[in-house]
Parts: C-alpha cells; structure tokens; sequence
C-alpha cells in the first residue's frame, strides 16, 4: 500500500452547549490502518464516530477522504460503514430479511451471498427466525454480518466488541486482519484490547481535557 | 372429587392422546354432520312451507340462525378452553382456544352476512344499527382482537398465555356489552323492526330448523377439532410421535 | 406512591382532545343545531381516542428501559404499581379531558341541560377507559407494533362505557332522568377498578415474556 | 426498493378505521336520516385519526433499532428514501381505508351520489396526509413521548385536506358540482409531493441530534 | 458465614417451545459466594438470570430461598435485586430523579443517600442531567448505582460489565468484595473474566446440551 492518507481529520474541535469535549484532533489514516478510540465512560468516543460518519457535524475543523470534504459527499457515504451502539437489526424481522433490507439499501455487489455471512458469523441454525427471539450476542452478530456485505473501505464501529462470545472476539479479529489486508481502514471504540499486532490507539481523555494526537 | 378431575384432565387432556383419539372418531362426525345438514337443507328449502309475510325469502333462516347461534356459542368454548389452559396449565386447552378464534370469526362474520342479505329483501336496506346487529359487530372485533393478538406473539407459549386472558375479560364484557347495546337501542329507536321470535314459528318450520341446529353444532365441532389437530402438529412437531406420524 | 413523573405530558391528550373535536364543525357542519345533536356523541367518542392514544405508553417505555423488570420484581405488590400506573393515567388524560369538556361542549352548542351528565360520565367513564386500557396495554406491552394491535383489542370492550356515557348526556339534553345510567356507568367502573388492576398485573407477567 | 416488510400490519389501521366509525351510530343516533347528515364529515375524521395514528412508527421503529442511522448513511439520496417510507405508509393505511369506505358509507346511511367523490377524494386526500405527516414523524423521531406531540405538530396541516375532502362529498350529496374541490385537493396533493419528501428528509436529519 | 446453602437449584430444567435449552442444572449457593455464568453468545445465560429472578419460571425444577420456593415469594423479591441487559434507567429523567424513583419503589431504608450513591460510581457531575444526555457506560453506572441503595442480598446481574471502562471494572469488583464480605451473594453473566480470586464458574454449553454442576 502507498502511505498517502486517505482518511484526515484536521484540528476537530466539538463543543456541546459551550463545552468542549474534545479539541483540536488531528489525525491521518491510510489503507490498511486501523485506530482504536479509547478513553473513559463519557469522553467522547461515540461522539466522535459520530462525526467521522457525517451524523454529527464537527464544531471547528474538517474531515477529509481522498482530499475532499466528507460534508455532503455521496462517494465518502458509499465507502463507508458505520455501526453504533444499537445493532440496528429490526427485531420484527429475520436474520435474512434484515440483511437483505441492508443490501438492497446499499446497493452492493457483494462478493458473499447472504447466507454465506450468516454462516461465517455463526448464525447458521436462526436465519429465519425473527431477530426478537435472539441473544444479545446474536444481535450484534446480525449487525457485523453486514460488514461482509458492503464493500466499504473505512469501517466505524462503536464498541463492536460488546456482548460478543470469546469465540465471537477471535472471529472478529480475523475479520478485521482480512479486511486491512485486503487495503482497508477501522476506527473503533472499546475498553478492551485485541490482539491484532498493529492496532494505533488514539486515547480520550476525560471532559474538556485538550488532545493532541 | 376435584383432584380426580384434575388428574383425568392431565391423563387424556394430552395433545397426543386427543389426536390419536379423535382420529378415530373424525369420520363418524363428519357423516353425521353433513348427513344433518343435508337433510334440514332439503326439508327446509324443498318441503317446509312458505312464510305468509316473506315468501321463499325466509328460507335463509335455515343458515342464518344456527350461524348466529354457534358464533356466540363458539366465545364461549374460545373462553372455557382459555380458562382451562390458565387453571390447569394444560397444552390441550390452549391449543383448542386459539383454533375456535378463526372458527368463531367466520361463523361471525357468516352471521353478519346471512343476515344483511336477508335484510336487503325484508328491511329495504343492508344494514341497521339494530341491537342484535350491533353486539354482533362487536362479537365479531372481539374475535379478531384474539386473532391479531395470537399472531402478533413469536414465542407460542405467551400468545396462547396472552389469548386466553383477553378472552376471559372478553367474555365477561360479553354479557354487558350485549345487554348495554340492547338498553340503548330501544331508548333511542322504539322498536320499528321486529325480528320473529323463535316461539311464533310454524311448527313445520320449526323441526328442519332444529335439524339445521344440530347439524351445524356438529359441523363447528368437526371444523373445532381439525383445526386443533393442525395445531397440535404445528406446536408439537418437534415431538417423536408426531415425527413418527409423518413419516 | 409512585412520583407523579412525566411533568409535561398531560397536555398532550388533552390538545388532542381539543384539536380533534373542533375538526368535527370543519368536516360536518358548523351550524349549531346541527351541532347540538352531535355534540355528546362527538365528545365521547374523542374523549375514548384521546385515551386510547395515550395508552400506548402506559408500559411500554417502561418495557423499553428495563424498568419494567424493576417493577415487576419489587417486593410491593404488582396490582397495586398497576394501579398507580392506571390512576396517573387517568390523570394525564381522563381528568383534563372531563375539566376541558364543558368548554368544548359550549363550542359545540351542547345545550345546557348536558353539562352535569357530561362532566359526572366523563370523569367515570375515562376511569373506566383507562382501567380497562391497562390490561390491554400490558398484554401488548412487548410487541413493537403495538399501538394499532391495543386499539384493536380495547376498543370492543370500550363499546358499554361509550353507549352508557353518550346517552346519559342525551337524556340529560332531552330533560329525562339521566342518574340510572350513570348508576350504570357507576357500577361498570366499580367492577372494573375490582378486576382490572389484578387482570391487568396477570396481564403484564405474561406480557413481558414476548 | 424498499422491500414491502409488514405482512400483516396492514390490516390494522383498516380495523381501527371500521371500529371508529362503528362507535359513531352507538355514541350519536342510529337513525339513517341523522346518520347521512354526518357520513362524509365522519368518515373523514376517521380516516384522518386512523393515517395519524400509524404515522408514529413511521420512522421510530427504525430511530429505536439504529437502523435509520444506516439509511441516512446510506449512499442513495434520503428524499427517495423516505418517498419508499411514505409510499408504503399510504399503502398501508390510505389505500385500505379507500377501499373500505365505500362499505362504511352504506352502513352509515350516505347516499349514492357521494360515493365516488369519497374514493377519489379518500385516495388524494390520505396520501397527503401520508406526505405531510412524514415531515412531522422526522421531527419527532428522537422523541419518546412523541406519539401525541405529533398529532398536535401535524394536525393543524391536515385542516385544508380535510375540509376539501369532506365538502366534496357533502357537495355530491346534494348534487352539487364537487369537481373543483376535487381539483384543489389534487393541486395540494402535487404540491406535497413535490415538497413534502425533501422537508421530511431534512427534519430527519435535524431529529436523529434529539 | 456459616454454610448451609441460601440459595438452591435443583434440576432446573428449561424448554421453549419444547426445546430445551438446559437441563438438569443444580447449584447451591451460600453467602459470600460468587457465580460466573459463562458460555457462548445464544447458550441461555440471560434465560437463567431471568429464571433465576423469576421473571420467567422454569419447565421443571424448583428455585429454593432459605428454604423456601421463590415462586411468588415476596420475601425473595425484597432481597433479591437483578439488572438486566437493559439499564432500567429513564432516559427522560436525571440520574438523581431515577434513583429516588428506586428507592420508593423498594422501599429500602438504604445506607447511603442517592448523592453519596452517584458519587461512588463516578457521576459526580451529571446528577442534575436528564438521563437522554448520557453515554453508553453513563447510563450503566446509574443502574449500578441503584445497588448501593439497596439491601438486597442476592444480586443478578447480567453482563454487569458492558460499557464499562477500566476504571468502573475495578471499582464495580470492590463493590463486588464488599457485598461479598458482608455475607451478600451474586450471580453475574460476562464473557471478560474478573480479577476476583473466588469466583465461582457455571459453564453452559450450547443448546440442549445437558449441563450438571
Ligand atoms: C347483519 C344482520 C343480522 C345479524 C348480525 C343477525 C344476527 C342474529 C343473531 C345473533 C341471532 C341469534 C339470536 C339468538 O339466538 O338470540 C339471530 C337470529 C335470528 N335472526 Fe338475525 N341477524 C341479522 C339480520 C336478520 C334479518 C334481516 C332477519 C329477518 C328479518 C333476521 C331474522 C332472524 C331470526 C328470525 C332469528 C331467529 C329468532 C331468534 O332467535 O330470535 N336476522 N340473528
Ligand atoms: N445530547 C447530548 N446532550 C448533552 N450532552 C451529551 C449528549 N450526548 C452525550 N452527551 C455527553 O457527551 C459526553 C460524551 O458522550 P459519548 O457518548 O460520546 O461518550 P463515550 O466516550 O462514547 O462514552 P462510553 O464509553 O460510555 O460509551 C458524555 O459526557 C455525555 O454525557
Ligand atoms: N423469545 C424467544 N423465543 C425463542 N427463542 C428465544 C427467545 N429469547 C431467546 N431465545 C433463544 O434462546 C437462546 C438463549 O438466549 P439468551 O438470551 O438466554 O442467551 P445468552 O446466553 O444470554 O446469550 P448472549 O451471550 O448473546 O447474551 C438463544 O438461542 C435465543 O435465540
Ligand atoms: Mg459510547
Ligand atoms: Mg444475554
């Protein structure tokens, strides 16, 4: 991979009703990178991933993708996958349905068929089920089956880690190797450590506390 | 005494038990009921004689009064079975309820319209906010509240749960929703419509009816018992002996 | 007991209440003869749905957050925090709404004989309403689309308490003797304030479990 | 686009369309002279308070779950979106409650000569409603007790639809020319189209910040 | 603590739609012990903590409090306090009015105020705050906050851990000690291990599977 950044956030700055959370962040991601957000309850993580994925705006400062402006910009949408803290699964519906909601939302050509990333996450017996009869952990497993299905480049997950099985974590890393391998970008929250090798950390500190990175 | 009924309940009241049982009484009652139906058809429509005030028109008293009947009835079973099911915490109950719903729905809705289409020829119109009409109506949401709410359940154990209780509190609104309906009516509308009390009817009129009668009761208890049955494989299909049954 | 906790919201039944029976003039008739004859009726029949509505929430949040576990699982018994729950109901909705009536009433032309059956059967039959509306809304307190599926549950059993409650206010209009049917009324929400509470806890046991 | 995913809700608001309005004979007069006075202007308040109350689930469901994160995030433009939304919201309440009314008429007593302006008017006439409440579903999104807040923010622009929708049918009723009311209802109806899905995905973005 | 067990299972079996997801189970539990529940994401942990606090009740076995069946047993319900996947918090209240709330709803003449509550599990700031504004692992210490204003003597509590950082793991595990030393009992799910010494391990296995303890 060529070492020019394809992800830049130049000197954000978020103020909430006057207050800063966090200030003057900069930050500079390749393919083939990954960033963990860390930093105690209430510092900003979810903010944060929310102003990387365009929900939030930033209060000073500017995010750029392939040198442009995320604001507004169609391509950066479609290149990016961005998952919460709710899973964002319906519950009325099944594993499959949900899925096949989010492909047809996103339009993609997707190298795996549906059922293939349900495997792969280990759902293989619940696909037809509705999703309010399952686990806390198979939830999010419906959730990160999405990932196999978009062919995002950055991916921005907000504490995926939760209510995953052991199983579940090492499964993840693995996804996640594969996905840098193959060029791609993650910035994700968690209190936890993975054991990827090449994980960058970009710590919080607590309210108003200025971060140079 | 008591405890003797309970243990007879969880003896034969097992889903098993009643299906092996009733498959070997299925083809009596289906015969019975299509004989019954059969005859009171033909007696009534060919040989009872003709209304003086209504003509040939009356002759869908023969379907619309034991309809009527059997759809009241049919809460009733719906709300035994479900006080059955809560008491007693037996499967077969449960699984009786939820199957007299759709039953007693259609035989409601069948009621409305047997009795607006005898009113078009009668009244001069389809519809009336009459008494015996109205609580119909309301019979009829009642049913389909069971219904929605039996689907809406994913997990079966808490639908039939939940079904039962609604139609206890229905049936004990049943009484005074009929009796509120009534009361209201003749105070706003002195009775202009009579129906024919069932006391005046002509005597050949009467026994084909009484045959109709007879004939549906059987024919709701033979639909009664093969919905229960598909209900009963549908719930317990992942037990031996039904897998023993497809196979 | 339980702290009386949604300061705002008791307005909103009540402004629907408002908005949706002065649709009636718009969409019928303005002329107030016209009016006076559906004046008891178009009350009642608003004053159900602003409760109906409402009714939605009545556990549902609570299921949402978890807290109604909480409930659930606290030592007081279950059909009294029911009842709590019933009696702030009926105070964000059923006491507004009968206070807000006779305003309505007059904008609608209700004559004057109306105003005493109007007041007394609302302030019954919203009791009522909202007694009867609780075991429903526990039975689905657990189902996403619950809102539609209550209304369709509840409304049936709503029928009694609507018929009582209008024809009181039209006796009353007509200068009969309207006290047996609030007599009536009385008795219903006697029964329902003995039953609902414990239908509603069983309700509410089995509810959760999805 | 959007995959049609709620089996059976459809029948829901239907049902509580045919409830609502079977409580009017019992809560104001049986008697079909009276009943036709008031079928049109009933049957549209119903049909406005049966849209309304679907409207709620509109976006929530989807707020509630985070899925409506990945819709605004999603490449495709969020107007085209929340038209897919709108559409299958009409489909759902409107188009059944179209259908249905004519039934309703009968029982209510409305005369032949009103039927047809209430089809064409019911059909144009709750699809605005669908367009509009869109907008108010976007704002209240993140709103918890949002269901009556918004049917106070939409109520106020569903006036216009109904009172053209109910004096179409009052004007073919009395045998009047109902056409140009008609043709104002559809004129309002082209606008919300072409307005109310960009308003609505920009209140959207503005209601996920709560 | 004298050992005659307080709280028992024996044969606890659970079926849904007559499947069953674990069978046999038996435990006893004395004061001062301390169970993990642990297994794969769908095993049935969040099912047995629900069992357990009788919120669901079990196809077969019984559930025995000082003796007695926790069916319908208030004096169980009174010392027995359970926090589920969901907080339980109102998002539409502050920290301190949901607290109040809890404390009226059980009763409890509680040892400490709802201040000194907040204060111990890090929300010195925020009391004041409707609970809407909070994060992730803000919402969680409010829940957790509410065991310090009962005397509950049993705890159940599922995936207790979720959202928290570091710094609230190891403040919840001195929380844990001191229950536990005061004679209270606790029954946690987590799929992260504590770095408590005495933790006892009840593994389920995947569905229907039969586990004996
Ligand atoms: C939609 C309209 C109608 C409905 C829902 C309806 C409903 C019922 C019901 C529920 C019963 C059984 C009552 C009982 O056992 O006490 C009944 C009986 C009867 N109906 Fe109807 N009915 C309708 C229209 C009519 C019409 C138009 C006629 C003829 C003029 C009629 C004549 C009768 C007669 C003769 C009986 C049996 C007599 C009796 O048991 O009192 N019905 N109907
Ligand atoms: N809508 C809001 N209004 C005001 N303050 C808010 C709002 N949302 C969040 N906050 C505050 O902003 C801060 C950052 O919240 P955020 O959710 O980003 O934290 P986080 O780092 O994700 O924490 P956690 O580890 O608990 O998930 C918190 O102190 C929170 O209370
Ligand atoms: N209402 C329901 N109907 C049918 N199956 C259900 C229902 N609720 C849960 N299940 C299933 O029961 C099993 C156990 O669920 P449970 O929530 O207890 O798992 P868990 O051990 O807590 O998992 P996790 O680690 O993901 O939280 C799962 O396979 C789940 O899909
Ligand atoms: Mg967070
Ligand atoms: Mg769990």
């Amino acid at each position: 991979m060529v070492s020019s950044p394809l992800f830049e956030l130049q000197d954000i700055t978020f103020e909430r009703d006057d207050q800063a959370l966090f200030e003057g962040l900069s930050v500079n991601l390749c393919g083939g990178e990954i960033l963990q957000v860390s930093g105690p309850n209430g510092c900003g993580k979810t903010t944060l991933l929310h102003i990387l994925a365009n929900l939030k705006s930033p209060s000073q400062g500017q995010i750029l993708w392939r040198g442009e402006t995320t604001r507004g910009n169609p391509s950066y949408l479609a290149e990016q996958a961005f998952i919460g803290h709710q899973p964002g699964v319906k519950l009325a519906l099944s594993a499959r349905e949900n899925l096949s909601w989010y492909t047809q939302l996103y339009d993609s050509d997707t190298q795996l068929s549906i059922d293939q990333a349900l495997d792969k996450v280990g759902l293989k017996t619940r696909k037809d089920l509705p999703c309010s009869t399952y686990s806390a952990g198979q939830l999010r497993r419906v959730a990160l089956a999405s990932l196999h299905l978009r062919d995002a480049t950055l991916w921005l997950l907000d504490e995926p880690l939760t209510a995953l099985d052991s199983e579940g974590i090492n499964e993840l890393e693995a996804l996640f190797s594969a996905h840098l391998s193959d060029g791609g970008m993650i910035i994700f929250s968690s209190h936890q450590t993975l054991s990827l090798a090449q994980v960058g950390n970009l710590a919080l500190a607590d309210y108003s506390v200025s971060v140079q990175c | 005494m008591w405890q003797f009924i309970k243990k007879w309940f969880h003896r034969f009241g097992t889903p098993r038990w009643f299906y092996h049982t009733t498959s070997r009484w299925l083809p009596w009652l289906a015969l019975v009921s299509i004989g019954l139906l059969v005859l009171g058809s033909i007696w009534g429509l060919g040989f009872a004689p003709e209304d003086a005030r209504q003509g040939n028109s009356y002759r869908i008293i023969y379907i619309h009064v034991p309809i009527s009947v059997l759809a009241m009835v049919g809460y009733y079973i719906m709300a035994a079975a479900g006080a059955v099911a809560l008491i007693w915490k037996i499967k077969l109950a449960d699984m009786v309820m939820v199957s007299a719903a759709p039953i007693g729905a259609a035989f409601t809705f069948l009621a409305l319209l047997t009795g607006s289409i005898w009113g078009k020829p009668t009244w001069g119109t389809y519809w009336v906010w009459d008494a015996r009409i109205t609580s119909m109506l309301v019979l009829l949401f009642l049913y389909l509240g069971v219904i929605a709410l039996n689907q809406a359940f994913t997990s079966r154990d808490t639908a039939y749960k939940a079904c039962a209780i609604l139609s206890l509190v229905g049936t004990v609104n049943i009484p005074i929703i009929y009796k509120s309906v009534d009361w209201w009516y003749t105070l706003h509308q002195p009775a202009t419509i009579k129906l024919t009390g069932a006391s005046t009817i002509h005597p050949d009129m009467l026994k084909p009816l009484l045959v109709m009668i007879v004939g549906f009761y059987c024919f709701y208890a033979l639909l009664l018992i093969l919905h229960t049955r598909v209900e009963i494989l549908r719930r317990e299909r992942r037990s031996s002996w039904v897998k023993g049954l497809i196979r | 007991m339980l702290a009386f906790r949604h300061g705002n919201d008791f307005l909103n039944p009540l402004l629907f209440f408002v908005m949706t029976t002065s649709l009636v003039p718009l969409a019928i008739s303005p002329a107030p003869t016209q009016l006076a004859i559906i004046a008891p009726g178009m009350i009642w029949i608003t004053a159900l749905l602003a409760t109906l509505l409402a009714l939605d929430g009545m556990f549902k949040d609570d299921f949402a957050d978890g807290s109604l576990f909480q409930i659930i699982l606290s030592p007081q018994p279950l059909w009294l925090l029911v009842l709590a729950k019933v009696s702030a109901h009926w105070l964000i909705t059923g006491l507004p709404i009968t206070l807000m009536a006779p305003l309505l009433g007059m904008m609608l032309a209700l004559p004057q004989d109306g105003y005493l059956p109007l007041i007394i059967g609302l302030a019954t039959g919203t009791a009522c309403f909202s007694l009867i509306g609780a075991v429903g809304a526990a039975l689905t307190v657990s189902l996403s689309k619950g809102g539609v599926l209550l209304s369709l549950i509840v409304m049936p059993l709503y029928f009694p308490v609507l018929i009582f409650g209008a024809s009181a206010v039209q006796r009353g209009v007509e200068g009969l003797d309207y006290l047996p049917v609030l007599a009536l009324l009385g008795a219903f929400f006697t029964f329902a304030l003995l039953t609902g509470p414990f239908a509603a806890a069983a309700a509410l046991k089995v509810g959760v479990n999805g």
